[in-house]
């Protein structure tokens, strides 16, 4: 059957004394030791595959799991109200009401990215919608956060355009609109490109399916691509099941995706969920089989029993420790009772997905494999799955931490010398803007599709991602992902708070409730007390913040490990926000719209001197001091005032400030149609004390810039005063100004800003850096 | 006119979705008795002139580092053709 | 409308329309993405959607078919080149160059267009854009033939506008069959504007010689809905130009007056 | 496990964007004396017996009616590679 020595269960208790390549798979002395204290002898090669893959960082979460706790431990009542599936499943589910529930999920695929940007993105995407599919819905949208180094810098060169092209190659073929994600530039992100993705997927109530394999006699299938050797590079010491020959093993370093045949996949499964044909289902991810078997069979309330040698491969020199570990992508895990395997294989069948039956549920409480026959893995599933490593590891705050903090941005040099004169302060507009940072994305955007499914009420520039769940009721979902690493970095507990402040905010600001937070936390070494210090903030703010604005986390991903020779990312905690719509045409978009000429605009919130970590600061070269303080009250009362707002149909148009403050989002809202606009921060300043630069580039929380008719600004202001909130008009949309006018306290006159030159400056900047993408082959083409 | 043929392939260990589209489809439209297919790239680098040493040089470096991504793709052949 | 997210293949509408009679078939091929945007958009322009899977030859009757964009089998290979051979094309093939009688409109958007020139039903074939990458945007088109059943309820030359989503949509004919068609104004949509992709003539969409068979590469079933669509001057994602291709066929089919 | 090869090329007289594409970077990347550059397609269809007449007579038939689209591209050549 196989050129290899199969090292059985019963070889394993006959030859205590074997040495075992434990080390090179990753495992650590204590870590073998229990697993030699599970067992009660030496595990076998396969069992040592399952236990160092399932073990690992990546899949146990050992060094974040004692933190990530507190997600489920500061939760009220009130917040579970809607939470049907919490964290710990594929991914959580939220009540949507009328029969409806959303799924949602954020998950990273950054190494591979760097190795391969292409193939790593593509498979990023593929991954996180398997995850959607395995609750048993329907994915309708994805989204991604991404970030690379300097925009100059040659490895940004290779890697943007890859992985790009990757999420648009990947995404556009499961038909699924990409509607938003975020693009950020820093050197931090050199050589460790952060590269997350979000899926969201819809079902109805009974459409639930979660991942455990329940009823003695089912049967379990394995279906979808064939098994090869994909993402066993570093377990090659297992190509040789007897470790003594060093045969040399060829396994593919990185993962190619198959988009059509995930695509043919959703269908499939969709055609299963809805016949009614599958008992529980387990997308394969990572550790591939040992995964979905451990897991189902854990989660069950029984035992697992498969054949191995019925898998079926694409490369039949796989050993049986291989094909546990291979992470070959678009295929899924599932528990079809006995009388509904015929009607299983006939919907497989009609869309040509290749299945073979493993074998089935037990009552034995073990996950037994076997091997021709032979068995090669007899263990605990819990073992595996749930019960493995668990780290309390060292943290402490940064020596340099205190340091940084004092050095504030106006303190530094950086902070002399600012634009105060209506001149200065407008070349500063059009310098901000074309900062990368700030640029248009839409080189970036246009690669991916917004429009299939024809459910798309609002998507990138927008500040959410809008998708229609049924077309009845217009009941409907808003997303957005948010984080700013250099505030984290500042202050991780704080920039965590910030990040979901803003995604909360963004929300809010389309016109949607929100409902439930994912999150990607992507940090350094967790061996490094100080990134530790960073990752342990970040999660304890996190779940305050949550706590505070009543939203659950329902799920996420956490990714270590992101550093380079020594030097770690910023923490980077990516948060997604989920928010419902009971009706989606009602969504505000963040432009001021054609038709809109003379309707006012209103500032909501407080500014202050909020320089530190700002995109200004940037620009300047300086990281330092407090990030911008964050007021969870604060952002709920607005949120509440842009909710009502497009309830009422009181505003056309609104944005959050973040980025760049006020003068961004002026920008922004112009650019977006090509409507100008006419405005003062004189009464800004007089209000809020400011100096006109402050008003301009400060990044103060909890403020959104909003457009609307004359005739609703009784309503409108009426509303914002009976909750306290401050609203300030700052001037009217002029649709035929083609500018941005803006006077203050200025010594000379006031500045304006052509849309035209602006334009043509801000959306050049993307394409003027990179040139065209070819699979495979990427170039650059100059001029 | 010569022409330096440069052929790329998809890693032997690396899945060729487009290989295995074809070999599914094959059968269907009455081509049996091929167990399997890849898909790969052929280039034809034109030359003004003769082919020196050097260019084919330059052309086997092309090949290695721009015209194949390495992490998944191998360079069967350089070659010369005239006047193809 | 459903209220259920319906599966592929499961456009259930209810056939109180007067127009309802016009029964529209729509092509899924594994990796078919468009088909339930293109049977909303049949519906909200009052005709029946009916599914039609690719490995059944039958038509159930159908007396329009759209072939609906997306990546059939991946694209890999040629776009629509391995659709091509999927057994409801043959009975498509011979029904829309039936030589007798009135043959079957045809429509195919974006890859249904790519599917129709590798069967040789619409002339020429789309490369690689000539960027090299995919694009998506609002797209203008100017409608130049408005003789076929999908197009006749459009004024001449008149400008709509579209998404357009692809990466191989650059048109490219051989000079002589170029020629034949612009004299024949067999061109039914061309792009206004910078080139989107490098196309011969900047063609967007031809037409067969007897003008049943029509392909266009952007998608008007996403233009059919306001909320949904493209930018137009009355706000964001208003624009629902797409819907008179819809309106046309379903008309011409139920004998109505365009 | 013999292999029958059949390459693919776009028509001289059709443009070629990626050909194109990678002949403006070669000079940037330092590659200079190509005046142009072709992308086609290789494929190679695995055989698991021995190849007949019939197999490669069939091949050709698969080369000229699927593998490549008469309206653009020629099969430059369909070959027999032992153990590739
Ligand atoms: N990689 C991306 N993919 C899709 N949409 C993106 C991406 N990057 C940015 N966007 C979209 O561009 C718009 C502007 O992004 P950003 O400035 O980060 O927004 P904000 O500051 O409001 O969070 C948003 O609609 C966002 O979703
Ligand atoms: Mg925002």
């Amino acid at each position: 059957m196989s050129d290899f020595n199969i090292d059985t269960v019963e070889n394993a208790g006959d030859t205590p004394e074997t040495e075992l390549p434990w080390a090179e798979l990753g495992l650590k002395q204590d870590e073998y030791d229990r697993i030699l204290d599970i067992l009660g002898r030496r595990p076998t090669a396969a069992e040592l595959a399952m236990y160092s893959v399932m073990w690992s960082e990546h899949c146990s979460y050992k060094s974040s799991k004692v933190h990530l706790r507190q997600f489920g431990d500061k939760v009220t009542e009130e917040m579970k109200k809607d939470l049907m599936v919490g964290i710990g499943e594929n991914a959580g589910v939220t009540d949507l009401g009328e029969g409806w529930a959303v799924t949602f999920k954020i998950e990273s695929h950054n190494h591979p990215s760097y190795v391969e940007p292409y193939q790593g993105a593509a498979t990023g995407i593929g991954g996180i919608v398997r995850d959607i599919i395995s609750m048993g819905a329907r994915p309708v949208a994805v989204m991604d956060p991404l970030r690379f180094g300097d925009i100059d810098h040659p490895d940004t060169q290779r890697v943007l355009p890859g992985v790009v092209a990757g999420i648009g190659g990947y995404g556009n073929s499961l038909g699924l609109p990409n509607i938003g994600g975020e693009v950020v530039f820093d050197s931090v992100y050199q050589q460790n490109p952060l590269v997350n993705a979000l899926a969201v997927g819809v079902l109805k109530h009974g459409d639930l399916r979660l991942a455990n394999a329940s009823g003695v006699g089912n049967k379990v299938v394995l279906f979808g691509a064939r098994t090869g050797g994909d993402g066993i590079g570093g377990a090659s010491v297992l190509a040789s099941e007897s470790f003594d020959d060093t045969k040399p093993s060829k396994r593919p370093a990185v993962q190619v995706g198959d988009p059509f045949a995930e695509k043919v996949l959703i269908e499939c499964c969709l055609e299963l969920f809805h016949n009614n044909l599958v008992e529980g289902i387990q997308d394969l991810g990572a550790a591939g089989i040992s995964c979905a078997t451990s897991e189902l069979a854990s989660n069950g309330e029984g035992g697992m029993h498969v054949e191995l040698t019925d898998v079926l491969l694409r490369d039949h020199t796989l050993t049986p420790g291989e094909i546990l570990m291979s992470e070959s992508q678009e295929r899924m895990m599932a528990v079809v009772t006995p009388e509904n395997a015929e009607a299983f294989e006939a919907v497989l069948a009609r869309w040509g997905v290749e299945f073979s039956w493993l074998g089935e549920v037990t009552d034995t409480g073990r996950l037994i494999i076997d091997w021709d026959g032979e068995t090669i893995v007899d263990v605990d599933p819990r073992t595996v799955a749930h019960d493995g490593p668990v780290y309390e590891r060292p943290y402490h705050r940064p020596a340099w931490q205190d340091e940084l903090q004092a050095d504030t941005f106006r303190s530094a040099e950086a902070g002399q010398g600012l634009p105060a004169s209506a001149e200065e302060l407008g070349e500063a507009v059009l310098d901000l803007m074309t900062s990368p940072n700030m640029a248009d994305k839409s080189w970036i955007t246009d690669q991916f599709d917004r429009f299939v499914g024809g459910n798309t009420a609002l998507s990138q520039p927008d500040d959410s991602g809008v998708i229609r769940v049924d077309e009845a009721t217009g009941l409907g979902v808003g997303l957005a992902t948010d984080c700013n690493d250099r505030y984290a970095y500042l202050d991780p507990y704080a920039g965590a708070q910030l990040a979901l402040a803003e995604a909360y905010r963004n929300v809010a600001t389309a016109g949607a409730v929100p409902l439930a937070v994912s999150d990607c936390l992507n940090f350094g070494s967790p061996e490094d007390p100080e990134v530790m210090w960073q990752f342990a903030e970040a999660v304890r703010g996190l779940a305050d913040a949550c706590m505070e604005l009543g939203i659950p986390v329902t799920g996420g991903n956490v990714s270590l490990y992101n550093q380079t020779a020594g030097r770690a990312i910023h923490p980077t905690p990516v948060v997604g926000v989920l928010g419902k719509f009971d009706d989606v045409s009602r969504r505000t978009p963040s432009g001021f719209q054609r038709w809109a000429d003379g309707q006012a605009i209103y500032l909501l919130g407080t500014t202050r001197d909020e320089l530190n970590g700002s995109e200004f600061a940037r620009q300047r070269g300086h990281l330092g001091g407090l990030p911008p303080a964050v007021d969870l009250n604060v952002e709920k009362t607005l949120g509440e005032i842009l909710i009502n707002a497009s309830r009422d149909g009181m505003i056309d148009a609104a944005h959050d400030l973040s980025e760049g403050g006020l003068a961004a989002a002026l920008a922004e809202m112009s650019l977006r149609f090509g409507v100008g606009s006419r405005t003062s921060v004189h009464e800004l300043c007089e209000r809020d004390e400011l100096d006109p630069f402050t008003a301009l580039f400060s990044e103060s929380q909890g403020r959104v810039l909003v457009s609307l008719p004359r005739s609703e600004e009784l309503r409108f202001t009426d509303m914002t005063t009976a909750r306290g909130f401050p609203a300030l008009r700052l001037g009217v949309v002029d649709a035929e100004s083609g500018g941005i006018e803006v006077a203050g306290p200025f010594p000379d006159g006031s500045f304006g800003i052509g849309l035209d030159e602006l334009k043509e400056a801000w959306s050049s900047v993307i394409p003027s850096k990179f040139g065209q993408v070819n699979a495979g082959v990427t170039t650059t083409t100059t001029d | 006119m010569p022409t330096i043929v440069v052929e790329v392939m998809p890693k032997p260990e690396i899945l060729d979705p487009q290989g295995k589209a074809i070999a599914n489809a094959l059968p269907h439209l009455g081509f049996t008795g091929f167990s399997s297919v890849r898909q790969g790239k052929r280039f034809e680098l034109n030359i003004d002139g003769e082919v020196t040493d050097e260019l084919l040089e330059s052309a086997r470096t092309a090949a290695a580092e721009m015209l194949s991504n390495p992490v998944i793709e191998d360079v069967v052949s350089v070659t010369v053709a005239e006047g193809l | 409308m459903t209220a259920e997210t319906p599966l592929i293949g499961d456009h259930t509408v209810p056939e109180t329309s007067p127009l309802a009679g016009a029964r529209i078939g729509i092509v899924t091929f594994p990796g078919t993405l468009d088909d339930r945007d293109a049977a909303r958009a049949v519906r909200l322009g009052g005709g029946t959607p009916v599914p039609l899977w690719h490995a059944n030859d039958a038509l159930h009757g159908v007396d329009a078919v759209i072939l609906p964009g997306g990546f059939s089998y991946g694209d890999y290979l040629r776009a629509g080149a391995i659709a091509r051979f999927a057994p409801v094309m043959n009975t498509i093939v011979a029904e829309a160059g039936a030589a007798a009688g009135s043959p079957l409109p045809v429509l195919g958007i974006c890859n249904g267009f790519q599917i129709l020139t590798e069967a040789h039903l619409l002339p020429g074939s789309m490369i690689k854009n000539d960027h090299l990458k995919f694009t998506c945007r609002d797209q203008v088109l100017r409608v130049e033939n408005t003789e076929t059943a999908w197009t006749s309820q459009f004024t001449q030359d008149e400008l709509i506008t579209v998404p357009m989503k692809n990466q191989d949509g650059q048109y490219v004919v051989d000079d002589a069959t170029l020629h034949a068609l612009e004299d024949q104004g067999r061109v039914v949509f061309r792009y206004v504007g910078a080139s989107p992709n490098g196309s011969k003539n900047d063609i967007a969409g031809v037409a067969n010689e007897r003008g049943n068979v029509v392909g266009l590469m952007p998608h008007p079933e996403h233009a059919v809905e306001a909320g949904y669509g493209p930018d137009d001057a009355t706000g964001l994602r208003e624009g629902t130009d797409g819907l008179t291709i819809f309106t046309s066929v379903v008309s011409s089919l139920t004998g109505g007056n365009a």
